[in-house]
């Protein structure tokens, strides 16, 4: 199994918690790796592929590249990869529609919001946020047509994701500029994100792990993206012999995207709140809402 | 000349051995074997046809880059912006690939080269000539380029040039006359005509500075800018062009990285080739030879240390970090343990040498 | 209100910025060019994070990350002092040092090589780094002008064989020098883990030592004028953050990447614009030997 | 040697090596206390060295040093300090944006609540000051003042440490004959109270009217100690340099012709008070232009601007080089027109000393279409050509490829001299030719430039050296202040009217 890309304690945590559950459960041998850079997973991979590790997944989309051609050289083991489509028989790609996820809380994050106004915090300027962002706005737009979204990116190079001082100040400046809930989605910058929001006694919204418990009473809501469940299932498939290449899509439908209740959160989220939510989300199962996607947008 | 070369070399060596030492001590620290984490390095780099294929492909662009350095260096400047030259270097690669679409396969990766050097050079201007002209320092200068570079790139691969097919963050994929294959021989690695095309820049980077004209007064202004200016040399010029040349050679990573490997502009594809090119070029003593030396050696470290997460539970990947930096360390210092050993053997055969003049005496 | 903000937020973000100038400024006036800046912030930053978790105190964790800092600095003190090697390299490489050797601690310490744990907010520093910086300031100013170490410490950047000759050691003035930059560029880490943020992240830093180290040379190398500089590239920053997102009334947008090089793009035109007389101390990176 | 007046220091077999280069091979030194004792020895001797290792700057390699009889070993001048030594160094050891003041206390500063005394200092300077006769501006910072009154804050530095032994190392190089005066008769009094001087000067005119003895050094060893009533010039002279000297050599005179080389008319550049002023020259083909001046007084300014005029600031006049106005021409321009220079310090601004001696020759000359084609360095013609230079030139050794570094002062000037006339330039300016550089490579150097004016050839000489511009020049201009202030024939001016002019008399 492989691991790769920024240690963010949201994302990769999520899949690494997976996949130990696997290995505790399952007792399978587990072996993770983080890569120096973008060229590097398809050395890692193939190292993996020539032991006798049986299941090799990619986490993140920049292993896409490696994993096509590494896949194809080893057409008896078997590879995962999250966030991308890999067209193989012995690759399953785990993808997740993380704008309806964002749509959500979008729109819990409209409705918690008196002033009308909520923020956005992205990592980079890069197309997985920016679908997280264009859902987040839309779900706004459906509570409140006129709510105002603030949207700020962190940076430009890689240091962007570990850049939580930035973050943090571009947050303070959101919740000066009226903002009542910010959604942090910006690797292991969002920590910026939820200080200020402590420290503005204002609201945060995590992303993809459920991060409530990191600052209780100031974290709304965390958008989860399951890869850990993702992950946890294709290594029992795996396991179980019943392992099937192509796409998976993980959405609100399967539960693979969502939003984090727990006691941390109970109070914040009203019963109206939740209710309306829910309402949303049926819509969107329903086909009757149809959330715009920044993948297929021109 | 050769003496002092081959002395040069050996002290370049030997703060490579300390360096190396001091790692695989700090290795020792961290509760692994050290001689287990060599075997693997070892084994990570050069351990199969591939392996070796991935070390050559890591050590193409710190080639360049390494030249970048050395070149502006031997004209007695700091670049330590090979990083923002070569992502400038990269997107105009990627530019031309997506734009000229109409280009013939001979012509086009020439295209291509051309345009990489072209605006890595035009990058590299930048802080030359804010040095001849304006007297600000090209060390902030540089870095703040590299920043600005990054800045603009990602703006071209996320927008005019985004990749529609792709999450990832870049440009959409060259035409395919562009691409040079990789050459077979590395079972897949990522290596082509870019390693050819980097050992023929070291060349002509030698050639340059040490038989023709204009390297001449590059050297000249790094050895002694008074003399130079003295003697007739436009310092401002020199300044320019030696820094326009050194971004040329960042740029070709362009080449490496485009036509070479990923067919397009990643934003965040080089894990700082541009910093790794100061420790290649200092390692290297500023010398075509030593660079290309150097830069095999950082190459197969990176790759090497890319196999330690896989072998180990307690080194990761920044172990070769730690390396790296302490190698530069030792081999920085290195002149000193040279300077001592000289002095040492000069006290004890000294004679009746000295500047005294001879004609002095009576 | 906007701008009392934005003052606010200028302060603040400046404050690790003033702390590594004012390091640098050691270094630099004693003759030390300091390109490691960063680096030892870099450890700085860990090192008060991680102080403080286990310490449940920001003041034992600012402790920490001065101490750290000036490890660093002592290796560096090492080599470009005692073996005389060339500066700029030898900061180069304490930069890459730094930026591995954190994670690898940080894995050693929580077994994650990203970030430290959160700190929470009772145990982080509110304003006092602030005070602290600018207090420093006011101290390095008067320590420079108006004491007998600050003279020396001129002298050992400027012409350290007439310090030599005066009876000082020149290398010994060095040392303390960069072992106090390296004190106070941990100290900005530290406000940058414990002030401006509540965990380390790894190359968290993000070029700041360099901007310190622009800051420093806009000043002049001097503590007033670059605490000043510091605020210029604070508000710069501050500015950027404001100006994302900020729409023109056509309705077009500027493109986040172009606001976000802004500041660097400042820094290169007020570097070019207004210091190409500034002059550095006259022995700065050359290293100091009596035969 | 003086066996009644006990010694005040006494240096014994003393050896200093610099890497390869021997700079004292065996010093033996004793000065009486109460006395001014003179050094002298042409230039590279090793005085300054043996000072530096009397006041602990450098550590000896063999032979030991004593004060009041006692065996020292210094580790640092802050021990020669503390034993009562005091050093005014050759080349000025002075911070220079800080103030005189700063620079006079610095490292015995007066403190008061860990902070620095200003007031007390500025008390104790104004009494040293004027009981000695040296002025200085005390807050002015030391780079803005003339060199004189820099010369004084080095002197005063020294004397404010209390020194009982003072070592002056060429302390008047920079001054005009009346303040050298001056300043060498405060001397006297300074060691009526059984202090002690050791003053290293190149003067022999200086020596012999102010100390008590002198020491002779030549070629890293002493070697002749004298009591100065009983000897004279020739005497000194002859132990310096090791054989009998014609201290006069006289050249024969030009025969200018009437074409004008070099024309500079009322050029005025800028530093306020402190640049060129008004200055008129001409130098015609076949004739030398002297100009003396003591150093400091914009002679190295005005070689600058002759020589790279767009690259001044120019405040008005008119340069012309051989009949084209040059006013915006730079260095290299300037050079095309068949202008060399030989610089008035050749490592800093003649040489590329880690480039091999062939590098060096070639420098300036890369472009010339011997030795280039298409941008390509001819290798094989700049070897032949640089060897066959070093060999007329008598460059030793005669190697092309060991680096400039390698060769010793005298050497290293030769070969500059022979890149600079190489391809028989029109003018030839050359400021302080044999500075640093031994007898014999000196009158080498000499014939060479006469040489030159004899093939018809222009000469600009600037010196400091009034014996050099007496044997040479054919017209003598005299500078001071930035300005010309006189002009003389081949055979109007005389040593002492030359001496007054140049302090400004
Ligand atoms: N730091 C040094 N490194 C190498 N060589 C040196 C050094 N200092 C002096 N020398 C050499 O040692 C010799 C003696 O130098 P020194 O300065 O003592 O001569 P000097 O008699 O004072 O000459 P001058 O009259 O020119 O001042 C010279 O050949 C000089 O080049
Ligand atoms: N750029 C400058 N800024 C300020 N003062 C200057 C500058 N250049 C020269 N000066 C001053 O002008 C005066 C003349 O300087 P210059 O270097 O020409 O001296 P010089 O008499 O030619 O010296 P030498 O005799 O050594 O050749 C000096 O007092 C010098 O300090
Ligand atoms: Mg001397
Ligand atoms: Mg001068």
């Amino acid at each position: 199994l492989d691991r790769g890309g920024k240690d963010d304690k949201s994302f990769n945590s999520s899949a690494f918690e997976g996949a130990n559950r696997a290995k505790e459960k399952l007792g399978i041998t587990l072996k993770f790796v983080e890569a120096a850079d973008d060229n590097a997973y398809e050395g890692i991979l193939r190292s993996f592929a020539r032991r006798d590790f049986d299941l090799m997944i990619g986490v993140g989309f920049a292993q896409k590249e490696a994993v096509q051609k590494v896949a194809v050289q080893f057409p008896d083991k078997h590879f995962a990869i999250v966030d991308s489509e890999v067209q193989a028989p012995n690759v399953r790609s785990l993808m997740f529609e993380e704008h309806e996820g964002a749509y959500l809380v979008g729109a819990i994050a409209a409705m918690a919001s008196k002033s009308r106004i909520i923020g956005f915090v992205g990592g980079m300027d890069i197309p997985l946020i920016r679908r997280f962002a264009m859902g987040y706005e839309a779900g706004a737009r459906k509570i409140d047509p006129g709510a105002k979204v603030i949207l700020n990116f962190v940076g430009i190079t890689g240091e962007a994701w570990n850049n939580a001082p930035k973050a943090k100040e571009l947050a303070l400046s959101q919740y000066t500029g009226g903002a009542e809930v910010v959604f942090a989605a910006a690797g292991a910058s969002n920590f910026g994100v939820f200080d200020a929001a402590e420290e503005r006694k204002k609201l945060a919204i995590g992303v993809d792990s459920n991060q409530n418990w990191t600052k209780p009473g100031f974290i709304l809501t965390s958008m989860l993206k399951r890869v850990d469940e993702a992950v946890y299932a294709t290594i029992l498939e795996a396991q179980s012999g019943k392992f099937q290449g192509g796409i998976r899509s993980f959405g609100l439908a399967n539960q693979g995207i969502g939003y984090a209740v727990d006691k941390y959160n109970e109070k914040l989220l009203t019963p109206e709140i939740r209710a309306r939510v829910e309402e949303l989300k049926s819509d969107i199962l329903a086909g009757k809402i149809v959330v715009p996607d920044f993948y297929k947008t021109r | 000349m050769s003496g002092k070369s081959v002395q040069g070399l050996l002290s370049a060596l030997f703060g490579v051995l300390v360096g190396l030492i001091l790692g695989l001590l700090v290795v020792w620290g961290a509760g692994e074997n050290p001689l287990t984490v060599l075997r693997i390095l070892a084994r990570g780099a050069f351990g199969s046809r591939y392996d070796l294929g991935m070390t050559l492909f890591y050590s193409t662009p710190l080639i360049f880059t390494g030249l970048s350095v050395a070149v502006v260096f031997r004209a007695g400047m700091f670049n330590i912006g090979a990083e923002g030259q070569l992502t400038v270097g990269t997107i105009a690669a990627a530019m031309a690939g997506i734009l000229l679409p109409f280009l013939p396969m001979p012509i086009a990766p020439l295209v291509a080269w051309v345009c990489a050097s072209l605006a890595g050079a035009a990058w590299g201007a930048i802080p030359g000539w804010l040095r001849a002209r304006r007297g600000s320092h090209e060390v902030i200068n540089t870095i703040m380029l590299n920043f600005v570079a990054a800045g603009l790139c990602s703006y071209f691969a996320l927008y005019p040039l985004r990749n529609l097919q792709s999450q990832n963050p870049e440009t959409r994929g060259i035409a395919s006359q562009f691409k040079l294959a990789p050459f077979p021989l590395f079972e897949g690695a990522p290596v082509g005509w870019a390693l050819p095309l980097a050992l023929l820049m070291a060349l002509f980077v030698w050639f340059l500075l040490w038989r023709t004209v204009i390297g001449f007064e590059w050297r000249a202004v790094g050895l002694n800018e008074v003399a130079a200016r003295a003697a007739g040399i436009d310092v401002a010029r020199a300044r320019v062009g030696a820094f326009a040349f050194a971004g040329a050679l960042a740029g070709m990573v362009g080449v490496a990285e485009v036509l070479g490997n990923s067919g397009r502009f990643r934003v965040g594809f080089s894990p700082e080739y541009g910093f790794m090119g100061i420790a290649v070029a200092l390692l290297g003593r500023n010398h075509p030879a030593g660079v290309v030396a150097a830069a095999l050696l950082l190459g197969a470290l990176h790759k090497g240390a890319a196999e330690l997460d896989l072998e180990t539970d307690r080194v990761t990947r920044d172990l070769s970090l730690v390396f790296q930096g302490l190698i530069i360390l030792c081999v920085s210092a290195e002149g000193w343990w040279f300077q001592n050993r000289r002095r040492k053997a000069t006290a004890g055969s000294q004679k009746s040498t000295g500047v005294v003049p001879a004609s002095n005496s009576p | 209100m906007i701008l009392d903000e934005l003052g606010a937020s200028t302060l603040r973000v400046s404050t690790p910025l003033v702390f590594a100038a004012l390091g640098g400024l050691y270094s630099e006036r004693a003759g030390v060019v300091n390109i490691a800046l960063e680096g030892m912030m870099l450890v700085g930053a860990f090192a008060a994070a991680a102080g403080t978790y286990f310490a449940h105190d920001p003041w034992v964790g600012a402790a920490a990350g001065m101490a750290s800092g000036m490890s660093l600095a002592a290796i560096y003190a090492l080599f470009v002092i005692s073996l005389r090697a060339n500066q700029v390299v030898a900061g180069t490489a304490i930069n890459i040092l730094a930026l591995g050797l954190t994670p690898l601690l940080c894995k050693a310490l929580f077994e994650v090589t990203s970030s430290t744990p959160s700190i929470p907010l009772s145990d982080r520093f509110h304003s006092a780094p602030v005070v602290a910086a600018w207090i420093l300031v006011l101290v390095s100013w008067i320590v420079v002008q108006r004491t007998p170490a600050g003279l020396w410490l001129r002298f050992a950047g400027e012409n350290p064989d007439a310090l030599d000759s005066a009876g000082v050691r020149v290398n010994f003035v060095r040392w303390v020098a960069v072992l106090i930059s390296g004190g106070l560029a941990g100290l900005g880490g530290a406000s940058l883990s414990l002030f401006l943020s509540s965990s380390f992240s790894r190359n968290m830093t993000a070029g700041r030592g360099f901007i310190a180290l622009a800051a420093l040379i806009f000043g002049k190398w001097r503590p007033v004028p670059a605490a000043v500089a510091c605020l210029l590239f604070g508000c710069f920053e501050a500015t950027q953050i404001r100006l994302q997102g900020i729409t023109f009334p056509g309705g077009g947008s500027f493109p986040v990447q172009f606001v976000q090089i802004l500041p660097y793009f400042l820094t290169i035109l007020v570097l070019a614009g207004f210091v190409g007389q500034s002059r550095p101390p006259r022995a700065l990176g050359l290293p100091f030997r009596r035969e | 040697m003086t066996g009644t007046i006990p010694l005040a220091v006494e240096m014994r077999g003393v050896i200093k090596r610099f890497g390869a280069a021997t700079a004292n091979a065996g010093v033996d030194l004793q000065v009486a206390r109460g006395t001014i004792h003179g050094i002298v020895g042409e230039n590279g001797a090793g005085k300054s060295t043996a000072m530096n290792l009397l006041f602990g700057k450098y550590r000896s390699d063999a032979g030991e040093v004593l004060l009041d009889g006692n065996v020292r070993r210094w580790r640092s001048p802050a021990e020669a300090i503390a034993a009562g030594i005091g050093m005014v160094h050759q080349h000025f050891l002075l911070g220079g944006p800080h103030t005189a003041l700063e620079n006079i206390i610095l490292g015995a500063e007066p403190r008061r609540h860990g902070f620095i005394d200003t007031a007390r200092a500025r008390a104790d300077l104004e009494l040293l000051a004027q009981a000695h006769h040296l002025p200085v501006p005390w807050d002015t910072p030391v780079d803005q003042l003339p060199v004189g009154i820099q010369q004084r804050v080095e002197i005063l530095k020294a004397l404010y440490r209390q020194a009982r032994v003072l070592i002056l190392d060429e302390p008047t190089a920079v001054l005009t004959p009346s303040e050298a005066d001056h300043l060498l008769a405060g001397l006297r009094e300074f060691v009526k109270s059984g202090r002690t001087v050791l003053l290293v000067t190149h003067k022999l005119r200086e020596v012999l009217s102010w100390t008590d003895q002198l020491t002779v050094f030549r070629a890293g060893r002493t070697v002749a100690t004298l009591r100065t009533k009983e000897t004279t010039a020739e005497a000194v002279a002859e132990k310096m340099i090791g054989r009998k000297v014609d201290l006069k050599v006289r050249w024969p005179p030009g025969t200018p012709t009437t074409e004008c080389l070099l024309e500079v008319r009322h050029l005025t550049t800028a530093h306020p008070g402190k640049g060129l002023q008004d200055i008129s020259i001409s130098a015609r083909a076949g004739e030398i232009v002297g100009i003396a001046g003591v150093e400091g007084n914009g002679q190295s300014e005005l070689v600058r601007t002759i020589l790279s005029p767009a690259e001044q600031d120019l405040r008005g006049g008119e340069i012309s080089w051989l009949g084209t106005s040059a006013l915006r021409l730079n260095s290299a321009q300037v050079r095309g027109l068949g202008v060399a220079s030989i610089p008035e310090d050749r490592i800093s601004k003649g040489l590329l000393t880690e480039a091999t001696v062939q590098e060096n020759f070639i420098l300036g000359h890369q472009r010339r279409s011997e030795y280039s084609s298409f941008g390509v360095l001819k290798r094989l013609a700049i070897n032949a050509a640089a060897l066959r230079v070093l060999e007329d030139n008598d460059v030793r050794p005669a190697d092309v490829s060991v680096p400039a570094r390698v060769l010793s002062g005298g050497n290293q000037q030769k070969l500059i001299f022979g890149r600079e006339l190489h391809g028989q330039p029109r003018f030839i300016v050359a400021c302080q030719p044999t500075r640093g550089v031994d007898l014999g490579a000196a009158q080498f150097i000499h014939e060479q430039l006469v040489r030159c004016r004899d093939r018809g050839a222009g000469v600009l000489l600037v010196s400091s050296e009034l014996e050099e511009i007496l044997a040479l020049s054919d017209r003598i201009l005299v500078m001071y202040g930035g300005r010309i202030v006189a002009e003389y024939g081949r055979q109007e001016a005389t040593e002492a009217e030359l001496g007054l002019r140049m302090g400004g008399v």
